[in-house]
């Protein structure tokens, strides 16, 4: 076991992915000599060269559009989104081409191109890069939507979405780049199936909190939190968005009976709606409250000085475990 | 706009005039010194039966067997001309009139119907005649294209010296598509990486109702200059013109000499798709003018003019056309609606577990009705 | 009153709007001498001129993007999206530019742009030309986002999104274009508020059917099958996603006890997901079932000839009623 | 990389040379000759400030006070020169590093700051200044600057013969912004509509870790040609020429001439932002090589050798350089943190319901907290 940062984690899952398979190749804007502005690919370049970690021109439809030709050709390209608000350029080549390239061609072309994303908020940031766009693209059939929560599975993750043979969006909590957890680097990535499968990161009895990347670390703090007061909360950490592993959450809040569920991104049509309407249409006669959502607030990411009234922190997601419970 | 080919544009290249008598050009001539009265005779039979297809499909849409058809009626050379100056290892990004390019790589041409019929949303493997899906958001496939000549630089098939083995690829757009924000990302791309791509706009002068001159106000082959790629104005209408500067451009491609952006100004003859009515937004006139200069013809003439072709020879193609034609409208009617399920299958590569369970719900669903058909009906 | 179909009524508001305001001006491909490809603009250009009624470059984000410079400067475009697939060069525009400049000026600039959209399928055209990506919009704060389901409401609420202060994502539900209603065109638009608000298109007792644009008639004719049968459905068209108006869906799922929503677009993370969350958390101790979505599958639009496999259709819709009443 | 203003960089227009000499140029030198004693100093004075603000925000960066700063350091004369070449009524849209521009335009600078402190989004209302605010997703304001041009030419002030109503946009984007999808399309539909807006790109040879060569592989000003936009590469460290060449196209804008291309080649001499670190991507004597270009230094050469200045301006000038730097400071720390309800205001113009209702349940729900600062903290 090694202790690594997520932001190592993801490096060395990347490192591996070079080195196992000549057609991986990673594209972005400043990933080659600077490493990335958050230094997850860092020293990469140095070690593959700059035809397989390439600084593209400053276009992120021209960096996913190329990806797909890459792709059609036998390439694995993983793509960097430098931040989350600067996806939305590339939103059309996702959307229409990367997610359904496989269903108009029947099968006969595969793109398993990554794209990765740094998101989230909690960096005291600007605008435009602080931002969970992750709900937009879970709607879109064809494509798959991860976010790791942990150094573990930031290294096992990266390595299932490069390996997977669909497009996968990969979601990168850049407020927890700098977490350190254990990871065991000679571990096998396993099987890209995998990547849809969520984690009991811990296990309750009296409360579900389901959560996926930044909010995972939270839930976990409530989780601690409301130990001490003699309340038991089980916390799911998703991994996955598309596809959704309705199973296990299912299991869990037939078992406690209730549930909240935390995310960074506005609650309004995101994914906590979708979690919601599941988990109640999967559990109706367990449910003891309505599913809670937490969230980010109707409002466009606001001020860096004012994130923390936005984000779901533990006192809000403590708030709406009291009101479940108590409903 | 502008319905010439007129004298004063110098820079359009052109072998053959509008009445088929060849132009001597010391830079392009010697590209199509080779072609024989053999050649040319192919090249009329391609454009020909790509036009004989193109009406089939015509009809068969009138008769409400496709929903939807986009024909590439005048333009024939522009597409035949280039596309058989394409090697086969060389990949082919069609957007969605290329028809006659479709020909020319052998694809089985009633494959592209089954997109029009609503059974398909592509219709064949790209990798059996390296010709790509067409590809319906306007400008996007440009990338693609990009994309895929990056690939073949990184496996090393450009400029290894052996013309069986060099590729470039090639990706054919209209003139709307220019002012797309992808096209242009193409082009950034394609020059900053040298790599082995033809842009091939064929500029028809008209994007649905839209003149040309509602996308740029110069010539649109300027545009690759300003990107640092070279670029051309060919007569789209003239099959050798079109064949020569293509081929040029792709062996430069192949060769390690980078992109090239070639505007090869034609003319649609008929309406954007069998929904369009151009009534409402060019004259007869217009039109009238530019089937006096139908590309087919001009070859015909040439043709005529060099003894390359007997009635007897021409009276054989009427009849591969008329059997051809039959077959289309055969093959087409008996295109089946897919089963339900195929609407499930190849969302995904790998197993999901939103679309698999849904899909097992559909078909628990579908069993619940005795009678299958009843399904149908839709809101 | 006049009978229009659902493309002459919005017509004749745009009609309406170009006359009353000098400022207001359409931009889009083809809408200018064509009328555009369904002709909701017919007309228009003859009448108002090519300065009006602009025929713009073949290019989405271009549209948009010219078009906040304009309502910068003091205009109200009103831009039309060819088709819904074609929405997504857009999407950056739309979503970092569009949405957020009234936040980001701290309400020192306007931008009254509306966006027009066809949208939805059933009409046996090829992919990218049938889709639904309403939600996509809805979970963006500063955006409204709605759509009319009768003539009478296109008419009123093309008027009333121009009169807008923000900008509105005004989805046109193409497969009804051609259905007719009575239309009154002497009467006033009412208030850009009234956006928001939903309309009972039915009232009833048993179940609500919650429906927007295209799959109101569909909810209407399901209320009119269930009716045959005794059972009394209330159909409620929704008008707007957002704001959304939970209090009128509230009010009515308390009263019936049961709820089913329905629209065509996938309904894996679609405007389904918030309402059925929404609605749950509003009237927990009155659902004697969860709330059931009925729409599309998590599958890209698939070929014309399955679409109503595809589609919401009367069958499906039933059956969810079905299964909600028997729960 | 290129790192040349070399006499065989034949299209570079300059009116001083790198050591301060006049270069006499029939074209440009008349749209400076009325450029006396004073407007020098007032140049002068413009640049100096504009760098005092850029090393005290800097220097606020590393106290902690701000959270990030986009130095304009070393594009002083581009800007400066280019944003005395508008008009009042002229309506500038900037990137985020045009602080310059700001100070020509009579922006009270330390507004800016409110952005980069985390206060803000934006600072300032742009109808005080016509300068709009910063945009951050790169060249999207491209199309903005384009539309609002568009608006002009509906206003009727463009080509009136009036000069004092006589209007045009201008719009600031750098290297790295002409390769995205908007900045091209800007160009599309400015060329088509015949709008009045000058594109000024600040080639500052860098696009954060990435030289231009990512970017184009010819000199970017080439690009605006291939639109049919008139296009010109000035040296951006020369303030005369920048300011010449933007007068000229500003002019052909408001009377009706339409867009141009303005390509001013200039060098970043800071760090992309303070959270940047450019030694890992380019060498010290690169940068050295430019210090000794710099652009503030070139313009005193001038004055002191034309004798526009002297030493008891220059102490005059370093004092108010000195209040200047104080009253930044003191100004940014007054800045306070909004209170958290800022956040729900301005989402929408009208009322919705989604953010009432949120907005009433988040005032709520701090009140249940007795010490209200306990809710900060986040996850
Ligand atoms: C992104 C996008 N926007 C709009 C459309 C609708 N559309 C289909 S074809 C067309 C015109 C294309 O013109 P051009 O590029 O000149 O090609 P042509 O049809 O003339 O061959 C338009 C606007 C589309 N397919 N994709
Ligand atoms: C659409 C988008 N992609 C990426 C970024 C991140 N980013 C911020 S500045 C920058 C480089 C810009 O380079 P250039 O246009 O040359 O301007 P400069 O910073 O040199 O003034 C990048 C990549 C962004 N802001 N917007
Ligand atoms: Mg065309
Ligand atoms: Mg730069």
């Amino acid at each position: 076991m090694t202790t690594l940062t997520l932001a190592g984690a993801i490096n060395a899952g990347l490192r591996r992915a070079l080195e196992n398979d000549p057609k991986v190749l990673l594209m972005g804007e400043d990933i080659g000599a600077l490493g990335g502005v958050f230094r997850v690919t860092d020293g990469l370049h140095k070690d593959f060269g700059g035809e397989r970690v390439v600084d593209t021109p400053l276009a992120e439809a021209g960096i996913v559009g190329t990806a797909i030709g890459l792709a059609m050709r036998g390439y694995r390209p993983v793509c960097e989104i430098q931040f989350d608000g600067f996806i939305f350029p590339a939103f059309d080549q996702i959307t229409t081409q990367l997610a359904k390239m496989h269903y108009r061609s029947q099968g006969r072309i595969n793109l398993p191109v990554v794209i990765r994303v740094p998101y989230g908020g909690g960096i005291g940031a600007i605008e435009h890069h602080s931002e969970s766009p992750e709900a937009l693209f879970a709607h879109t059939p064809g494509l798959r939507v991860v976010s790791p929560a942990t150094p573990a599975d930031g290294f096992a993750m990266i390595q299932q979405a490069i390996a997977s043979p669909d497009p996968v969006l990969f979601f990168e909590p850049k407020g927890r780049y700098w977490d350190k957890g254990e990871v065991d680097l000679d571990a096998a990535a396993g099987a890209p199936e995998g990547l849809g499968v969520a984690r009991i990161a811990r296990a309750g009895t009296d409360l579900t909190i389901v959560a996926y990347g930044p909010t995972v670390a939270t839930a976990l703090k409530v989780a601690e939190a409301a130990a001490a007061e003699g309340t038991s909360i089980e916390v799911v950490d998703l991994r996955s968005l598309s596809p959704l592993d309705t199973a296990t959450l299912a299991e869990s809040v037939r078992r406690t009976g209730h549930c909240v569920v935390v995310h960074e991104a506005p609650v309004f049509f995101g994914a906590g709606a979708e979690i919601a309407a599941r988990i109640t249409e999967a559990c109706f006669f367990h449910l003891e409250a309505p599913v809670l959502r937490v969230g980010g607030f109707h409002v466009p990411y606001p001020v860096s000085k004012l994130e923390h009234d936005y984000l779901p922190g533990l006192d809000r997601v403590l708030d709406a475990v009291d009101r479940a419970l108590s409903y | 706009m502008s319905q010439s080919t007129s004298p004063d544009d110098v820079d359009l290249i052109q072998l053959l005039t509008p009445t088929g008598q060849r132009v001597d050009r010391p830079d392009y001539s010697p590209r199509i010194a080779h072609l024989d009265a053999t050649a040319l005779r192919g090249m009329y039979r391609d454009m020909l039966l790509t036009r004989r297809f193109d009406t089939e499909a015509t009809a068969l849409q009138r008769q409400g067997e496709l929903g939807l058809w986009a024909q590439s009626l005048g333009q024939e050379a522009a597409q035949v001309g280039s596309g058989r100056a394409a090697s086969p290892q060389d990949m082919i990004f069609p957007a969605y009139r290329e028809h006659g390019v479709a020909f020319v790589r052998g694809l089985e041409l009633t494959k592209i119907l089954r997109q029009f019929r609503g059974i398909d949303h592509g219709g064949w493997d790209p990798k059996d005649h390296n010709f790509h899906l067409y590809t319906l958001v306007i400008g996007s496939h440009t990338l693609h294209a990009t994309g895929y000549a990056m690939g073949m630089q990184r496996d090393g098939v450009v400029g290894t010296g052996d013309p069986q083995r060099d590729a470039a690829t090639m990706v054919y757009f209209g003139d709307g598509a220019t002012s797309q924000g992808d096209t242009n990302e193409a082009l950034v791309f394609a020059a900053v990486n040298n790599a082995p791509v033809v842009f091939f706009c064929q500029n028809n002068q008209w994007a649905i109702s839209e003149p040309t001159s509602r996308q740029s106000r110069v010539p649109l082959y300027r545009r690759g200059q300003g990107f640092g790629i070279p670029s051309l104005r060919v007569d789209g209408n003239d099959v050798l013109a079109c064949y020569a500067v293509t081929s040029e451009a792709l062996e430069r491609a192949r060769s390690g000499g980078g992109p090239t952006f070639i505007e090869a100004f034609t003319y649609r003859m008929g309406a954007h798709t069998t929904s369009d009515d151009p009534t409402r937004y060019r004259s007869a006139a217009e039109e009238q003018y530019w089937r006096d200069r139908d590309p087919i013809d001009r070859l015909l003439a040439l043709m005529k003019a060099e003894d390359a072709v007997d009635d007897a020879w021409l009276a054989e193609l009427d009849e591969e056309a008329t059997a051809f034609g039959e077959h289309i409208r055969t093959t087409v009617r008996s295109f089946e609606r897919p089963s339900s399920d195929f609407m499930f299958r190849n969302v995904y590569a790998g197993p999901h577990a939103i679309v698999d369970d849904e899909r097992a719900w559909f078909e628990a669903y579908q069993r619940t009705f005795v009678d299958v058909s009843a399904t149908a009906g839709g809101h």
